[in-house]
């Protein structure tokens, strides 16, 4: 059996949502890593509640390459409106795993694949009287019979249900006794385990499983966060839900019953971003978290607080645009609508995590840079990172690490201050000196407005103000520029004269990429964008190269416009590789558009939507 | 407008109340407004209120939307913080302020566009939360900045200056106040400052949604006969319900009244609301039965004023969010980061 | 006397808003007008209704400079409180006129400028009983002694009073008693005229004076729309009353009293963009006008429309932004967010008129392209050109225009229909075939929505039809962009190795500044973009040239944004000229930089924050 | 869900009405809500609604919101165009396409997220403008198909499945809706098809704004013990006021009743409903007394259902706007084109 096989493979579970099958499905993924063998799992869900079809892909590989692959190897094909196509998904040489107990006509399945029968439901209808349990055990028979097949070991299985059943004790010996149910059957009637398995490893390490949404809301709780004010959306709201869940814990006082903390549900976008900046302009560490028609809803308020200088954290976990678009797919298309959020001359800051881990940091560091630089930031996460476990590395947080609250004057800096100008730029950065509400009887006090004003916040419609304002405004970005997250470099191994940029969700896919393509003979030297506006190694590093590859999941390469108009670099110099169908991007991709591309490339000054792959 | 400056010396007999605030120190910059808006004495009103609840101007934040009547947060209270946001907007904001210091006051002031218009959905959710506050709609049936276009509250069959008859269905904010949840509804006229000055202390003193629908005749664009704005429609068709005294803790109650006539209400900081009856069978505490007598007179053509509804029993939103009593802007990293140790904990319930 | 002080100077009314300066001020201007005088004139006025400064500010221009050109030569100052600055205004030898009814001691005027006093609240005060006749005649006495002191032909402000009062005959006589109390006064007082004069020329021709606003208006009701859905903002609202004025005497039937039109004030701009799209695609023409506050808040609608393609025309007259900024200052500032309006990946059509005749022109045939192309249009038009009166090319219909309704099938079409699909690509052009409700019994019934979907408007999760339509909106957006309004390329009288780009209302300072630059040995050809997405000109005449000039009214270059990311052009090959205080650009201010760049510039790879010129 | 589709063949005998319509031909895809949903049983009275009216299908166009309720236009009247438009601005492009053409049915489908929360303010005003339409609002007191989460209309005190109390004031629809002036309201429950059918034919022979308020349980997030919107709750708690049938001109008038106990009212298309008191002091006609009622039994913790106000003699907004009686978008540059003479005209004027 080729060595390939072991610890490398991709099953995916073709489930009826509403069914139950997510918390078994995680169990599978869960024992894998419990075995110290990297695992990524992505959630394909519709937009609806229950009755239509669900996948769960789950890549084991002991390489650590956790970005999606594309293709199935095994697939347990649970649900009967998908049957066709989820069987047609499997590679040649794979297998199919599905319920029995009706009998299909072996006409009806592939022959380059190995058909795997339990007959689950006869199993739980056997063993089980209460109809709900009939059907919630079946996830737990299939899980038992996957035990047995690809060899994993049922006592990480059975430690996970008894941590997960941990305050409902009762529950745990009938779902173990489904497991044994499917285990035994499976190990009776088949010979296990089959070619893909898994085999005990230490390639796991310190990493965690979690979900991007999480681990953001965590930052928020470690970053100071408040209030948090948010509309239900897809796929943000557990980042909203999670941060009320861990205040639960962390921030509710059991003795008086207090909270510190205060997260409303808004009634729409254009209330909760209200919100954000009132408390915000209030001195508390606001945020809110929603996805694409948010954003558009939040544009107004946006330019708001850039022109009056307000902080705010916005997340937004892209999914498909436009419009409602693709409700749970995931995609990299609001980077425009953010980076120059609302009408006039705006900009705004942008940080792009890539993991779970990142949005942890970027989470409780957009505080500070709101605070610091008085202006909305944006965490741009996406679907992929946002609702998927990752593999990730722990979460790490320093006790020394204090707020840095910007420039904000007391009641005794105020009493030492001549005249306080609200607008006056007295450092030269472009940033002044705010005061907060209730600070002072006399001074310090000011009206926050967006239209046009002097230094010192009074209404003015000279034009000589306005002016002065939006060039300390323009410094003032000029400068925070190079305090954001630099972009990370990376070299390939042999001295290369061809670069490739990417963000976000793309990384686990791109770093798969960049080895295969150094395998292929192809060295590329990368960087991975964090943050906009950009800071000077971006142009820097595109300056180095012959070609530069700039890599997106959208389909206007929108990423590429800001880098053409913001560091004057020449569009020709960047050959784009788009991928927007939904679906997370691939290696297999990135690596099939590069490898082509090199090919054919020739510089030549042709329209961008002309010239752009998709 | 005037544009001279007010003098800058202070009268040396100005009186001082107890923080030493004069009456000059509850003031702000000179108006913009047109000469005679309405407008400017709800202003006037403001500060006198405010002078005589001897509030510390700097610890009252003003939140506005956009129009003449956002505008004028600039024109009283100087010392206060200010925030001229967004058109429709001032309710989540000042939501959002309130969620972050719950011991400051909150008074927002917007206009009947601001608010029956693009900000009707924000202007009902901030009174079904409870927010601390005092909202204050100048309300004029037009849109004045803007030259004077109907507004939501403009009366159907109401004439605008040009002549053009107003077909829809005009929005009775206070009706939808008390609909909403709002805990202390009243309606004042800008023309009449002995009656509006009692109601914004009523407001202030008051601990939840406090709102007050301000009728406030436009000037330029709504005080022609055809308007239902205007002052003398306003004046000839105003009802009022009851005359208001609030009393401090430490104002003596001595004024002695025939029992039945007047309703006393104290509020949760001590403040007493006293309610001296004019129309006989209107009762303030019985939501339904206010609403049914608001409707009543509208329909036939009375424009009601007064404290309309008062429930000073109910909690405000951070009583139901539970919020630690400290504002949650002077915590700390000390106060709301979890630390290290509960980090590594996180990660191990992870893997 | 020189030459150059006939017909040719800037006179600047300093008034108090809300005083009816306004009406005599525009007698004054079309009297010149009348005498065959080309002017310009421009009202700078506060976000207020009553008490504060305003201004009107009228160049005469025999040889037709029609942009602002900053400097006064006669100031006419009528409020104290903008006196002091009033005066400073002036260029020497200038004139200053005043209301000397109140003593100014000498010393309170320049020296180097002629000062002239008329007592004019006196005359008022003697002549007239009413308080608001004294009030408002004081602006007809000082056009009186205007008339004087330039030689106005008295007849033509004559004739104009009587035009304007035809119905309210009664206040014909004493208007132009007032005038003549002015106009005597000067004469008796004074060496009349002076040195700046009005001489009757035929330079005028046929052109007529009008605002934006209402020739975009005139243009709503000649392209067909039924249905303008508007919420009242600065600049804009003139737009959607002039549509109502004029339709209520172009399409009202005063037999049956009846209107084939509807105008709905709406709640805000959410619902108006709303309204705009239900007509739209039940299929009336209809639209919306706005300013950026109003952008921001329409940006989901828009996206929803792009992407579910369906027409909506939306007029946005900019004014300084960001957020509320300068609400009476006019910029360029929402090229971005309207070219890339909502969240995903979207494009928009924009077409940018440069003056009142091309608002008519792009007002009517925005409803053609919206409907042809299944699409929004933007009609970007300014404050300058929307609310100020410009002197215009007659507006031009001939009678055998046809409305092109685009693609939209009816009864009989889908009788003859194998199959109908919403979003097929049947022509190969991208643009897709359309029915109206309640067409057809059973056929051509569809659902439209914001979400993905496949070719026969099913509600599709597929990535492979989610890409098929995205791609599909690429193609139409690469072939429809040749079809809107090319841009005007006009060479200069030299071979020249130099171009300039410019747009909307900077054309004539534009062409004035190149006629100076002419005069001073700097021949550059020119290109006035009219269009976005761009033609293929648009890019042919960038690679014409060894170095491009760009000139916007806007802080962040936006225009240059689009233009490199559109049309893969080098940015380091474009030089911004920016001009964004609000004012309205003057030739002045872009012969001086060009000037300064021309001797300067190096081609250089400096980021673009830093290069910029303000 | 049932992911089998129905099949394709027509029974023979099913039978045809007056336009030769079957009632499958009302019928539309296959939902794909979860099996049980309230809403689909709003889909399947609106069906028989229009069946039993006897409309052309394809002369209806529905119009929705984001959410459940949202999608299941797509599962009736599968050849009337449908518009399934952003999340809460249902009303303003339902608005639009009836000024476009005023002969259709216009049929908004919304839900309570969809109305109460973010599309509150668009909610209000097309019922103040009295634009003739349908507007149903399918209220489960939560968002459905964001997983659960509370909605603006669930009860103060009613609890969430996790147990979680819900603190803010509720917004009543129906209240709101006969305040802003729509002009039929009603309020239906998904359990009761007997009551629906009836109701939703009344609103559509209603020439104005016709609101229905339907309680329809998510059987997902909002059937417990706790909810006050799940089926057992709202069974025990229902007190329909009166019961209507809706007879059109053609329907022959036999019944005979009890004089006083029945109360008919004329539509403006020659449709009479028929209202059988079941609450003698309820009158459909008095707005005022309506609202009362409404919210004496509120305070009483019922949930009333049944017509609850109609006046058929409003204008509706083409009536106000004067529009012609051809739809605006079938008249072509004939009848809208001012032509050159005109523009020569309007150019010398401005000169
Ligand atoms: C989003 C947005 N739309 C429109 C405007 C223009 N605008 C400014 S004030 C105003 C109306 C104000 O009316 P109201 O609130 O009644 O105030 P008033 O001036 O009558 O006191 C409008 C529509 C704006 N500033 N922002
Ligand atoms: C602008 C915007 N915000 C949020 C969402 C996410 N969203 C989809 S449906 C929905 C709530 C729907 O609730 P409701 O109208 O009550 O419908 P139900 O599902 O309960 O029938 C929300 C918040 C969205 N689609 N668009
Ligand atoms: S326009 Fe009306 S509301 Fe505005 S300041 Fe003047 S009088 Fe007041
Ligand atoms: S989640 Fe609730 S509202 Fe949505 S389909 Fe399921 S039962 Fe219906
Ligand atoms: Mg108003
Ligand atoms: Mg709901």
């Amino acid at each position: 059996m080729p060595e390939r096989k072991i610890n490398n493979f991709v099953i995916k579970f073709a489930n009826v949502n509403g069914s139950g099958s997510a918390s078994a499905n995680k169990l599978f993924a869960r024992s894998i890593l419990r075995m110290g063998v990297p695992v990524s799992a992505r959630n394909i869900f519709p937009s609806n509640i229950q009755g239509l079809p669900t996948w769960y892909e789950v890549r084991v590989s002991e390489k650590g390459h956790l970005g999606s692959r594309g293709g199935v190897d095994i697939m347990v094909a649970m649900n009967a409106q998908s049957w066709n196509q989820d069987q047609l998904d499997i590679e040649s040489g794979g297998y199919l795993i599905y319920d029995s107990s009706r009998p299909v006509p072996a006409s009806k399945f592939r022959t380059d694949i190995t058909v795997i029968g339990i007959p689950i439901t006869d199993i739980c209808n056997r063993e089980f009287k209460d109809p709900r349990q009939r059907q919630l055990f079946r996830n737990m028979v299939y899980l038992g019979a996957l035990s047995s097949l690809l060899a994993i070991d049922i006592a990480e299985v059975e430690r996970l249900i008894q941590e997960q059943f941990s305050s409902k004790e009762a529950l745990v010996s009938p779902n173990v006794q489904a497991l044994h149910f499917g285990m035994d059957y499976a190990a009776e009637h088949f010979d296990c385990p089959i070619g893909f398995r898994v085999k005990r490893s230490s390639s796991v390490g310190s990493k965690i499983f979690i979900d991007g949404n999480s681990a953001a809301a965590l930052g928020c709780v470690y970053g100071g966060a408040t209030v948090a004010a948010w509309y239900p959306i897809t796929p943000s709201s557990s980042l909203a839900e999670s941060y009320e869940k861990f205040c639960k814990t962390y921030r509710h006082d059991h003795d008086t019953g207090r909270n510190s903390f205060a997260s409303i549900q808004a009634e729409d976008e254009l209330a909760s971003i209200g919100m954000v900046i009132g408390a915000s302009w209030n001195g508390a560490r606001a945020f809110t978290c929603t996805s694409g028609p948010g954003i558009s809803l939040m544009q107004e308020f946006i330019g708001l607080a850039y022109f009056a200088e307000i902080p705010a954290v916005i997340f937004d976990v892209q999914r498909g645009g436009p419009s409602t678009g693709m409700p749970t797919r995931t995609q990299q298309s609001d980077i425009l609508s953010c980076a120059y959020a609302s009408h006039g001359d705006t900009k705004q800051i942008l940080l792009i995590p890539s993991d779970p881990k990142e949005c942890f940091d970027f989470g409780y560091q957009a505080f500070d840079f709101a605070e610091k630089f008085q202006t909305p930031v944006f965490v741009m996460s996406d679907l992929d990172i946002g609702m998927n476990d990752h593999l990730t590395d722990p979460l790490e947080w320093n006790d020394e690490i204090t707020y840095d609250r910007g420039k904000i004057l007391s009641k005794e800096s105020l009493d030492e201050l001549a005249q306080f100008g609200r607008y006056l730029d007295v450092d030269g950065d472009g940033v002044p000196y705010r005061t907060l509400p209730g600070t002072h009887p006399s001074k310090g006090a000011f009206f926050t407005r967006g239209t046009s004003r002097d230094r010192y916040a009074k209404y003015s419609e000279s034009g000589v103000d306005y002016q002065d304002n939006m060039q300390r405004l323009q410094r003032k970005f000029e400068q925070l520029r190079t305090q954001l997250p630099a972009a990370i470099i990376e070299e390939g191994k042999t001295k290369a004269s061809i670069g490739v940029i990417y963000y976000g969700s793309t990384e686990p896919a791109m770093k798969e990429a960049l080895q295969y393509l150094e395998e292929d003979g192809v060295s590329l030297d990368s960087m991975r964008i964090r943050a906009f506006p950009f800071g000077d190694e971006v142009s820097e590093f595109i300056d180095s190269y012959d070609r530069v590859f700039l890599v997106e999941q959208n389909r206007d390469a929108q990423m590429k416009s800001l880098l053409v108009s913001e560091c004057n670099v020449d569009p020709n110099r960047i050959t784009s590789i788009l991928h927007y169908n939904g679906s997370p991007i691939t290696a297999r991709f990135i690596r099939s558009e590069i490898t082509q591309s090199l090919d054919a490339l020739k510089p030549s000054r042709k329209r961008k939507s002309i010239s752009q792959k998709s | 407008m005037t544009f001279i400056a007010k003098p800058k010396l202070r009268h040396p007999e100005l009186q001082r109340n107890k923080h030493g605030f004069t009456r000059r120190d509850y003031e702000g910059a000179v108006s913009t407004l047109c000469a005679g808006c309405g407008h400017d004495s709800i202003s006037a009103a403001i500060i006198q209120a405010c002078y005589e609840l001897e509030l510390p101007p700097h610890r009252v934040a003003k939140l506005s939307g956009i129009g003449c009547s956002s505008k004028t947060p600039t024109y009283f209270l100087g010392n206060a913080h200010g925030f001229n946001s967004v058109h429709g907007r001032m309710p989540s904001v000042l939501t959002g302020a309130n969620l972050a210091n719950r011991d400051l006051i909150y008074l927002g002031v917007s206009g009947d566009g601001d608010s029956a218009s693009i900000g009707l959905g924000q202007f009902a959710h901030i009174l079904r939360r409870g927010v601390n506050m005092v909202y204050i709609v100048e309300n004029n049936g037009v849109y004045g900045l803007t030259k004077g276009q109907f507004s939501a509250t403009a009366d159907r069959g109401s004439k605008s200056k040009r002549g053009v008859e107003n077909h829809s269905a005009s929005i009775d904010l206070v009706m939808l106040a008390i609909e909403l949840g709002a805990t202390y509804v009243a309606r004042g006229f800008s023309g009449d400052k002995s009656q509006l000055v009692p109601l914004i202390k009523g407001a202030i003193s008051h601990r939840g949604a406090a709102f007050i629908d301000c009728i406030s005749p436009c000037i330029a664009f709504n005080n022609h006969s055809g308007s239902t704005k205007g002052f003398d429609y306003v004046r000839e068709h105003n009802e009022a319900v009851n005359f208001l005294d609030v009393m401090t803790p430490r104002d003596e109650i001595t004024a002695d009244y025939a029992p039945g006539s007047v309703q006393e209400i104290k509020q949760h900081d001590g403040t007493v609301l006293r309610l001296r009856k004019i129309s006989e069978d209107y009762d303030v505490h019985d939501r339904v039965a206010a609403m049914h007598y608001l409707q009543k007179s509208k329909a036939a053509g009375d424009i009601v004023t007064g404290v309309l509804h008062v429930d000073p029993e109910s909690p405000d939103l951070h009583d139901t969010l539970g919020t630690v009593s400290a504002p949650l802007n002077s915590l700390g990293k000390k106060e709301l980061c979890p630390g290290k140790s509960a980090i590594d904990k996180f990660n191990a319930a992870r893997r």
